[in-house]
Order: structure tokens, then C-alpha cells, then sequence
């Protein structure tokens, strides 16, 4: 005679090795096996195939920028372009999207003005645009702790029985912090609807995977909290945008968060002030070339003669012009007002900071005078 | 001290001994009657009530979809929090013992704190962290600190603490309401606390300190477990011929500036009693404001009458530890009284 | 074409459904698939007996004074009996043991005096013990916290080239915090000889299992670690030693960390002021009185002839002498010495204690005067 | 204000210019060298040498098993920091940036603050928590954090900052050899400062406050980055005929009251500066405490030039919000000098 312990219904599988991947490096359809999900049409590719072009032309730019000191740092997502466009695309308009500092793409993706994304790395202030209007947090910066706010947000969304769903991303890194066990393990007992996309570049600043985790891949985690986890190829954008539709789709069907892990790689430094020759061969970043997203989507819409080079050539116009607005929007210096130092602190004013602010305008004042 | 909403002669309703945990159960009961968007969730606030009882009766009441279990894990409870406070609902968790907040330090200090201002306001984060706190109740090691020098050197942060179950309803009940984030400090060894009360009463605004005694020798500043010391301490001292008022704090931060500095001005000396280590406590920061803004009218420097500089002891060490009316009289001898 | 990322070889599998166990309820053996466990010999189960006897009668003295109002509250882990002492008689005593609050039965098992392991919870000191002569920590009350300690002290030994394993015990609730998660992947990137034994007691405090995680086991949370999980029968102790017995031997190879699930059940409440009517039912806690650790054991101890009447009748008798041991020393009652409260915060002497301590002497003085 | 170890004439080494983090990566370097139990690890300390590169070239020197890159979580670092001091080891973790060590306060305030009182001495937690603190570095938010106050107001820990390559040197060595846990704070914004220096160096001992700078007038309290300030403002006030005293306090637990109230006594006035929030800041104990040992010698209350009560700033606000030698001086002309 044995115990008999309920045993939950809940999921129970290791995600498949392979990653799935519709369209290989090659441009050419990978035969992997795909867990049952499709590859999105053609018109959807070539859809994001522009935003990926676009959201590469401004991740350079910045970087240029940021080198020449018009932004005091800048933490670029050159070579994740599938995950940032892939994932932020799927998202419906009411659903909210809590990025981190490494997901200016998915901001850009998601309609926020160039200016507004890049106000904390231009130092002007933390967050640059008004969350609600974008159904977007503010990028975190405090690894892994969006998961929660990801998850929370998504578990009001369930109660008050509205439709939103909840994306995060994360990295390989972040995957390591407390805070992202706390949230896969809330999300999944509380089967809020949100998508955790695991961006696994393979380093998290100059520590290697390897010394980050001994699980055979990240996406192995899912099974400990019963949720369903799957391995996709991050530079393959139908990959990405075909598993986290599918995630959205259960989401909203009440049937829970999903753990989707993107394996991708960081083609910059982590950020400016970064120097990844102290950990990084040059030949794994060559090695990374082979696999990039957006040539081999490029291969895949030219055979399928979706794309031709007249709309090449239109794709290409309109990044520039990005990559125009983008050089004039940080060429003029915002204005900041030291009053604000004061303004947002708490709803319910102070007297304490009401008395610091006259004392710092009286300053400002008694320095202005001739 | 305390005052009922006013209603006419006939429906007042009579004055019953309530606690402090039903004050605070009746505050969250109420509040969550009269807005569906509060939310109480935290470890063991469901079926058991809460290990202290506050929310006892309250998932029977409005059901697991209001006030639920969650998962154990303090960081996890603030960060889902911070998530439901940003899609409009005002959560009220609860962090199981003071010490047990600590895990969720990051994610109080550096988004709880800070998101109303990272985000220029367009995002409030309207939720209420309870916490437990304090000793003198026996507790084994880890349950009894006091951590509200932590989150009052928190810029962000408001940080309120009744003393009686008046307070106890009213400040939980204007928290619960503020848009701003509140960590609610209840002192643990008042819980059982009684009072003559009718519920719903609304004593002085949140962020305003109370004269409790008045006197007219010595200023006596406490708040939440020692304002009974302060008063058992006055009470004492006027049997010696020492006219010691007592200003119950409340609000912790802010701080009641007008309402401390008046006293003092009048009364000349003032001494600040908490139960936690002297050294960086919040009794620095009294000690410190209060001196700067009447410096001239100090008749002596203001004492702080605290806990020890060391860990919060174990039980049979209590005594020995917390701050005792005898204690704050033999403090307060210690001052040149010719000055 | 497909990425290519080097898969770790690391451990990758979900533990079996059937939780591993020797003895059934009914003594009998269960025939459940033991993956490469052997069943402890007799001579072994019998120790094992003795101690389990020993451990439930220290546990009901212990609640029973309690209740007495001789100590301030207590934790019980009676059920639990095989999982304390299973785990712990595996250890060599050169390993070092991580327990928790409700783990006392285990500090009685590692050879510390009654006093010392009930100093905490009679209100004396926080430790009682020297943790150095038992190689055993305080007692975490912060949950999980401790997994973390077992890992760092784990990887000194191995730095050390020393041959010191550790375990360590946390719960079900405990699972769930940002620490555990953190202890198991650093155990595993690290590869500590560190054994985590999980008492998944079904409860934390009133919150059920299902309400704390929505896995179909916690064992299955080892996998995302690349690290062997287990789930055994804990009420059968040949199972809980046999499993703790392979994973110490795995850890003292060089081969890492294990995570262990035992199912049991807590059969008393939480602490003495825990009030379980409030959460579960009688019926509950009647059902598994049938999985009971000892008796199982004592059933297939007699069966196979290793435990007669007269030696049953010893242990029993030894078992009381140990309840009166406990009984004498809770009825004298401590010394404390109010200085210590100064003494031991720091190793290099601070002023403003030395003050302190000399305005409480004084105060004492002058309070001892007639 | 430092003093290179004795050495006959000859062999006396000649001193060169040395950054801070220079002298930090020294300061290592020989604890690694003369101990074997001192380990070094945590977040892209190994290969990358830390991003501020104090760890730069350890891993080479001794090998990964005595420096070595970490996976990344805070409380893992510490809690395991925690396992491997029970060991007898005398681990040095760094916390990339101090907004990142709240995720290890639970380890911090829970365990590393009280395992030695905990267990009546018998364990004691030799262990170094390097965090490089406070802004003027042009950091995005979270990167420029203040959190002293948090660490000071924890019996059980010892809390250290240097403001000088010399003391950096020093007070780290002093602090691995600690059989006390020390929270070592590391002014990002004097990381690239370079003084003339030999090394190895012992400056004063390093629970000492150092008078940096002699004068009659003011007493200026200051620690890490706003030592350099402070000088700056008594350079500036000389100008204006004040004779300005500066300390440095390089330990901010413990306090060196000896030290700061010689001074204060002499002075009779005195500020305290930092750049973290006044409110519940450290300058509030060093108010409160140097106010009540000297109460009678003061002839104006001691006043605190801190950053405002609110949230770092992003960088282009930074400015207004730093304290700077202009306000140290216009504060310092807010007493009324005739008194
Ligand atoms: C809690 C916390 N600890 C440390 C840091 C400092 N930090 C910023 S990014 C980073 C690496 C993150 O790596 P990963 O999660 O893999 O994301 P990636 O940068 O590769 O996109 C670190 C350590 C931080 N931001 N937050
Ligand atoms: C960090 C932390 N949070 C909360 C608590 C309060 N607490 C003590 S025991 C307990 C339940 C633990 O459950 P579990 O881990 O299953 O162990 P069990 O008590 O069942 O043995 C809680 C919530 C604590 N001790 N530490
Ligand atoms: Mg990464
Ligand atoms: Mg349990």
C-alpha cells in the first residue's frame, strides 16, 4: 500500500531539443519538427521583415550616437531584432508588454517615440513615455523584477475578466534572480495569462551560459512549474512570432502562462562602456554572422518573391528616415526642469520638498542674476 | 483622541471594546465593501485569517477572487502587487512578520518607491504593504524587529503606525485610499489592544501627529508600541511633579513637523522612544529635524530612548531590551535641569 | 541550416510519477520501481527504528510542554519522523547539516543536547548549540535562506578539496522562494556536493500544495536545473535513506547536488498557536495516519523478525527515558545574563555598547537595591 | 593623511600615481596572496574584471577557483558568501551596482548582520560586501544609489568608505583581515581619482575618523565622494576668511565619536554631508549623536547638506541635486554667526 498524493493535471514535458525553426540560416525551410505550430503567412513576414530592418537601422544609429556621447550609454539589441519585432508584434493593442533596458527595439516596435525610448539613455528622465497610452511598462532595469509586474498585471487582467495579456522579457542572465522563479510560480499557480519570452544570448555582460546554468537549456524550467516551455531559434522570426501567437492564444483562453526560451545572440558589446574582447572570442561573433535574422528572412521572402528589390529598396528608405528622425530627435537637447526633481515623488505633496525646491529655485535664481 | 463620524443623537451608533486586529479587520472589510478594485492577498491571509488574525473572515466573505492565498514568497507578493496596482486595482498585502519583508526589499525600495516618479506620475502605484512589527511578545528570533528605519530613509515611501484601534481602522482605511504607495506598521504587542470604539471612525488625517497628553516640562515623541510606554512614563512622571506631554507620530513619513515643533518649543525638551537600535534608527531622524528647527528653544538635546545597538534579543532578554517607563524617567534625569 | 548550441550534458529527466518506496503502509513491500535504490539493510531499518521512536516521543514531550506553557511555541515535526531521521543518520559526521525551525528532531539525531537544541524556543539564546561541534547550522527560521548557506559551504569543502558533503532541509512552501531557486542553480552550475531534501508536508502553515505550486511534483523542478530529482515515499525511511544515501555518494564523487522530494504530512499544527480547523480537515489528517512512519517500519521490523517483543519494549523504555530528560531540563529554568546581549554582536569591541552595557548594569544595580 | 609602512631609506619604494580602483585591485591582489582562504566572486568579476575593473587580472593571477564569475542573483552571492565563511573561508563579493545588492538584504540584514550574535561567537562570518556606491557618474536609474543609512542601521554589521586611494587600499585590507563582516562602500564617482602612492599602505585604523584638513571656524563631516567636496568648500571658504576642519569618516559604523567630537568641541558648529536623501539619511545619526555629546559647546545646530528627499536623479538633473562646495558654503551662512 502506497500514499496517494493528488497528482496535478498540469503540464509535464521537457521541451524538444531541437530548437524549432521554420526558416533556417540559409533562407531555407529547417525540417525541424514544430510542436504543432505553423509558420505565419508570407504577408506577415514580410510585414516583419520591415520592422526588423527598421529596428536594426535604429539600434545602429544609437549606437553611433552613443558612441559620439550624445547618449550616455546604450545597451543594443543589434542581432536580436527577431525576438524584439517577432514577440512585440504578436501582442494585441490591450495587452501590456514589460520590457527590460535591452528592449528599446520592442519599444520602437510597439509605437513609442523615438525621443520617449531613449529619455533614460540620454540621461533627460527614467521613463519617457506614459505607460498607459503604450500598454507598456517602463523598461526595467533591476533584473528579472518585471516578471512579477508581468504576472501581477495579468492576474488583474483575469480577475477584473478582461482580455489583456501580459508579455516580459527576460535574458539568460535574469533567469537566474529569485524574482523569476517567484513569477513563473505565481503565474502558473495563479494561471494568469502572460508570456515570458526568454531571450538567451548566451551571456549575460561577460558570463557565459555555461557558468550561468547546467539545465541542458533554460526552457527545462517550465516543467517545474507545470507550465508548457519551449525552445525556439531567436534569430528565426516565424519561430518566434509563431510560438508566442500560440502562447497568447492559450493565454487567452485561460489556459495559463508559457515560457518560451529564444536562444539568439548579443552581436554588440552589452553596452558602450562594455569591452567584450575581454570575454569573447571574435571568431564566436563571426560564427553568430551565419545565423542572422534578418538575411536569412531576406533569403526566405526573395525565393518566395515576396519581396522584390523595388520594396527593398522602399524598406530601406523608410529606416533611413528613422535613422534621420532618430539623429535629429538627439540632436537637439532636451530641455529638463530642475522644479521636477520635486513634482512626481508622491501624489500627496510635502512639506519637506516643498522647502527643498524653494531653496534649490532660490539657488537657481540667485545664480542667474548678472 | 478619537472621533466618530458625526451622525445624528438617535442612529450613534454605542461605543463596543474592539481590538486592534478587528479594527483592522473591520478597515479592510470595510474598504473592501466600498471599492472592488481592493485586493488582499498574501501568505496565509485566506483561510487561517492571517496568522495574527487581521484578515480573519474576510475570504468567507468576498470570496478567493478578493482575498486569496498566494504562493510563499515575499518578493513575488510586492512584484504581482506592483503589477495589479498598475492595472488599477489597490492591493493590500500583508508580509507575514517584519523580517519576512525583507525579500521584497528590492522590489519596495527600487520600484514600490520609485514608479510615480520614474514615469513623471502617469503611473500611481496605490497599494498597501502591511507589516507586522516590533516585539515584546516573546517572539523567537527573526519576529520581532523593527524595520521602519529601512523604508522612512526611502524617499517614495509613506510610512504609518497606529498605537490604538481608532487609529488602527482610520489610518488603514486612508492608505488604503491614498494613490501613493503605504507601508502600514502594525505594532504586534498591541494587537489585543482595546478600546471603547464605534466603527467607521476617522481620527486626524494620515500624516499628522497627535498630542495624546498634554504637558508642559518635557515632550515625549513615540509612536505605535511605545506610546504606551510614553504615556505609562507621564503618567509616572506626574506623580514626581513632571508635566510630560505625548505626541503619538502616526506618520513616520512624512513627518508631523508643525505639530512636533510646536510642543517642543513650549516644553523645551523633547526625547524620542522606539523600540529599535539606536544607532540609524528612526530616532535619528527626530532627533536630528526637531534640533535644526528650534535649536535655539532646546533647553537640552533631545534624547533618544531605544532598544540597544545590538540584534533584537531573544525572549527571556526582552525586558532587558525594550525601552521602559523607568527607563525614559531615569533618561530624562540624566538632562541638566537647571539649564 | 539550424543553429548549433552546445547541449550541456547535463542531467535531464523528470523524475518518476510513483513516488519511490520499500515498505507500504501495510509493512509490506510495495514493489514500486526503486530507480537503482536498494533498501537499506535490517540491522540499518532497526537503528533507524530506534531513533524514529526516540524522535516521536521527544516531539510529543516537547509539544506537550508547550502547551505547558514551558516554551514559547514549537514547531513539530511529528509524521515527519523518517524524513528527519532517514536523512540525517545518513550523513557521515564530518558533512555538515542545514536545518530549519521545524527540524529539531534532526539536531536530536546529530547528537545535540536537548538544552541546547531547545534554547530557541524556550526563549534563551537564538542558538543553543556550538554549530561547529555538531558541524550542524542554527536553525533557519528565514525559509530557504539556509539553501543557500548549504551550497556555499558545499563549494568551500570542494575549493578545499575537502570531503565534507552537506544537506540541507526546506519545505514545501519554502520551495517557492526566490532563494531556493538560486540555491539549486548555483548547487548545480557549481557542482556542490549538496543534498536538498524538500519535506513536502503538503502544507505551508494553512496554504495547501496546490495553492503553492502548480507542478505535477516539486521534484520536477530539478530537470531545469540539470541536477537529479527524486520523489520518494517519505513516511517510508528506507526509501528517505536509500535515496539521501546515493545522492551523498553521487555529491562525495564529484558528481553534484541532488533535490529529493519526500511526501508526508505534518500531523500536528503548525506551532502551537497555529490553529488548523481552520484550514484542513479531521478526515485529512485521519487518512494519513495510515501512512505512519513507525508503523509501517515496526510491521515489517516484526515481520522479518528483527524487532521482538523485548527489544521493542527497550526502545520504548529508552524512548522515555529521553522524554524525562527533556522533562527535567525544561523544569529548571535557564539563567540568562542580561550583559550577553553586548557580548557577541561583534569580535571587535565597539564603544557605544560598552556605554550601553554599563547604563543597564548600572540600572540593574540599582534596581537590585533594597 | 596616509602613511606608507615603514621601510629603511634605501629600499623605500617610490610612490606613482594610482587610481582607486588601482588601489582596490592591490588591496586584493595581496589578500589573495597572503591568505588562501580569501575568495573572490560574483557578477563579471572573473574574465571582464568587474565593470569598474577593480577585479581586473585576479582570475589569471590565481585561477578560477579563487576568483571566479558567479551566476547571477544577489542573495545566491551572499547566501553562499554566507556558506563558505561557516567554512573558514574569507569570501569578497562584489554587488555590481548598490541598487543590486537589495535583492541579497534579506541574506545581509537576516544572516551576515547576526550569525556571530546568533551563535554567541561561536560562528563568526569573516566576509567582505564590496559596493560601489552613490552617482555624479552620469548612471541611469538604480545605477546611483546611496544605501549606507540601510547598512548603518543594522546592528551586527561594520560599514567602511574610503574617499582616497590610500584609504581604499587600506581599509579594504583591514577589512578582509575583519573576523567582523564589513559592508565596504566604494565611491564610484572617485573610482578614476588618482593620488601619489606606494603601495602596500596603512593609513589610520579603520574604525577611525581622519581630520583631513585643520580649521577653527566649521567642522565639515564627510565620507566618500563628498570628502572632496567638503574640501573644496573650506578651500573656497578660506577665501572668505572661514577656517574650515574636514573629517572624513571613512567609518561610518562604527562612529568615531572621539574623533568628531574633539573637533566639533573646538568648532562649536558643524554639517554633515552626503549625497543620499536627508531624510532618515546617515547625516541624521551623525547629527543626532554628535548634537547630544556636545549639546553645550554648540553654538548652531549641526546641519545636514544631503541630496533632496527624493529619488537619484537621472543624469541631467544630477547637478541640482548633488551637494556642491556653493551650498555647503550658503548653508553654512544660514547660522546666525552671532550667536
Ligand atoms: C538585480 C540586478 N543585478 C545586476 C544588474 C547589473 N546588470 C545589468 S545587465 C546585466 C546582465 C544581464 O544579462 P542577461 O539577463 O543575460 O541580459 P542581456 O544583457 O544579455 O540582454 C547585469 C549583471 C542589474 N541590472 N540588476
Ligand atoms: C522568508 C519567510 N517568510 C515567511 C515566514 C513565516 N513562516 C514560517 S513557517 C512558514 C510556512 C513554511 O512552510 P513550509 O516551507 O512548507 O514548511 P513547514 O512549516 O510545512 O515545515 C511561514 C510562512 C518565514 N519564516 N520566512
Ligand atoms: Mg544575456
Ligand atoms: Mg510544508
Amino acid at each position: 500500500m502506497t500514499i496517494d498524493v493528488p497528482t496535478s493535471r498540469s503540464h509535464r514535458s521537457l521541451p524538444q531539443l531541437q530548437p524549432i525553426s521554420f526558416i533556417g540560416a540559409d533562407g531555407q525551410p529547417t525540417g525541424v519538427p514544430t510542436d504543432g505550430l505553423t509558420i505565419p503567412s508570407d504577408r506577415t513576414l514580410l510585414g516583419l521583415y520591415q520592422k526588423m530592418v527598421q529596428v536594426r537601422r535604429f539600434e545602429a544609429q544609437v549606437t553611433h550616437l552613443t558612441r559620439q556621447g550624445r547618449l550616455a550609454t546604450y545597451p543594443s539589441a543589434a542581432g536580436q531584432e527577431a525576438i524584439e519585432v517577432g514577440a512585440t508584434t504578436a501582442l494585441a493593442p490591450g495587452d501590456w508588454l514589460f520590457p527590460t533596458y535591452r528592449d528599446s527595439a520592442s519599444l520602437l516596435t510597439r509605437g513609442v517615440p523615438v525621443t520617449e525610448i531613449l529619455s533614460a539613455f540620454r540621461g533627460d528622465w527614467h521613463c519617457g513615455f506614459d505607460p498607459n497610452e503604450y500598454h507598456t511598462s517602463p523598461a526595467a532595469t533591476p533584473l528579472a523584477t518585471q516578471t512579477l509586474h508581468a504576472t501581477g498585471y495579468a492576474m488583474a487582467a483575469k480577475l477584473k475578466g478582461e482580455d489583456a495579456c501580459t508579455l516580459t522579457f527576460l535574458g539568460d542572465g535574469a533567469s537566474s534572480e529569485g524574482d523569476t522563479h517567484e513569477a513563473f510560480n505565481f503565474a502558473s499557480v495563479w494561471q494568469t495569462p502572460t508570456v515570458f519570452v526568454l531571450a538567451n544570448n548566451q551571456y549575460a555582460i561577460s558570463t557565459p551560459l555555461r557558468e550561468q546554468s547546467n539545465a541542458t537549456m533554460l526552457a527545462d524550467r517550465a516543467a517545474g512549474y507545470g507550465m508548457p516551455g519551449i525552445r525556439v531559434d531567436g534569430n528565426d522570426i516565424a519561430a518566434v512570432f509563431a510560438a508566442v501567437t500560440a502562447a497568447l492564444e492559450r493565454a487567452r483562453n485561460g489556459e495559463g502562462p508559457t515560457l518560451i526560451e529564444c536562444l539568439t545572440y548579443r552581436m554588440e558589446s552589452h553596452t558602450n562602456s562594455d569591452d567584450p574582447t575581454k570575454y569573447r572570442d571574435a571568431e564566436e561573433v563571426e560564427h553568430w554572422k551565419q545565423f542572422d535574422p534578418i538575411d536569412r528572412l531576406e533569403k526566405h521572402l526573395r525565393t518566395a518573391r515576396i519581396l522584390d528589390d523595388a520594396t527593398a529598396a522602399d524598406i530601406t528608405a523608410s529606416a533611413e528616415e528613422l535613422a534621420t528622425s532618430v539623429r535629429d530627435a538627439m540632436n537637439t537637447d532636451a530641455e529638463v526642469d530642475p522644479s521636477e526633481l520635486f513634482a512626481y515623488v508622491y501624489a500627496n505633496p510635502r512639506a519637506n520638498l516643498a522647502t527643498q525646491q524653494e531653496k534649490l529655485e532660490a539657488e537657481l535664481a540667485t545664480a542667474a542674476q548678472p | 483622541m478619537t472621533v466618530t463620524t458625526a451622525t445624528t443623537a438617535e442612529d450613534a451608533p454605542t461605543p463596543v471594546s474592539v481590538t486592534m486586529t478587528k479594527a483592522l479587520n473591520q478597515a479592510l472589510r470595510d474598504s473592501l465593501s466600498d471599492d472592488e478594485n481592493v485586493l488582499v492577498f498574501g501568505e496565509d491571509v485566506g483561510r487561517l485569517g492571517g496568522v495574527f488574525r487581521v484578515t480573519e473572515g474576510l475570504r468567507k466573505e468576498f470570496g478567493p477572487e478578493r482575498v486569496w492565498d498566494s504562493p510563499l514568497a515575499e518578493s513575488g507578493i510586492v512584484g504581482t502587487a506592483i503589477g495589479m496596482a498598475m492595472a488599477g486595482m489597490r492591493p493590500v498585502v500583508e508580509m507575514q512578520f517584519d523580517a519576512y519583508a525583507y525579500p521584497a526589499f528590492e522590489q519596495i525600495v527600487s520600484h514600490v518607491a520609485k514608479m510615480r516618479n520614474r514615469t513623471k506620475g502617469k503611473v500611481s502605484l496605490p497599494l498597501t504593504i502591511r507589516i507586522p512589527y516590533a516585539g515584546d511578545i516573546g517572539g523567537v528570533e527573526h519576529h520581532s524587529d523593527s524595520s521602519e528605519a529601512y523604508w522612512c530613509s526611502t524617499p517614495g515611501l509613506t510610512v504609518v503606525t497606529p498605537s490604538n484601534p481608532a487609529d488602527a481602522y482610520s489610518l488603514l482605511r486612508d492608505s488604503i485610499a491614498s494613490e501613493d504607495p503605504v507601508i502600514f506598521m502594525e505594532p504586534k504587542s498591541r494587537y489585543w489592544m482595546k478600546d471603547e470604539l464605534s466603527l467607521p471612525v476617522q481620527t486626524a488625517p494620515m500624516d499628522r501627529a497627535q498630542v495624546v497628553r498634554v504637558g508642559s516640562d518635557v515632550t515625549l515623541l513615540a509612536y505605535g508600541p511605545t506610546v504606551r510606554t510614553a504615556l505609562a512614563a507621564a503618567e509616572e512622571g506626574a506623580e514626581h511633579g513632571l508635566a510630560i506631554e505625548v505626541i503619538d507620530l502616526r506618520s513616520l513619513s512624512p513627518f508631523d513637523d508643525e505639530t512636533v515643533s510646536a510642543s517642543v518649543r513650549k516644553t523645551t525638551r523633547a526625547a524620542i522612544i522606539h523600540e529599535a537600535a539606536q544607532f540609524g534608527g528612526y530616532g535619528a531622524e527626530v532627533a536630528a529635524r526637531v534640533t535644526e528647527a528650534n535649536f535655539t528653544h532646546l533647553s537640552a538635546p533631545i534624547l533618544r530612548i531605544t532598544g540597544f545597538d545590538v540584534p533584537y534579543p531573544s525572549p527571556k532578554l526582552e525586558e532587558y531590551f525594550l525601552p521602559t517607563a523607568e527607563r525614559i524617567l531615569d533618561a530624562l534625569e540624566s538632562w541638566d535641569w537647571e539649564l
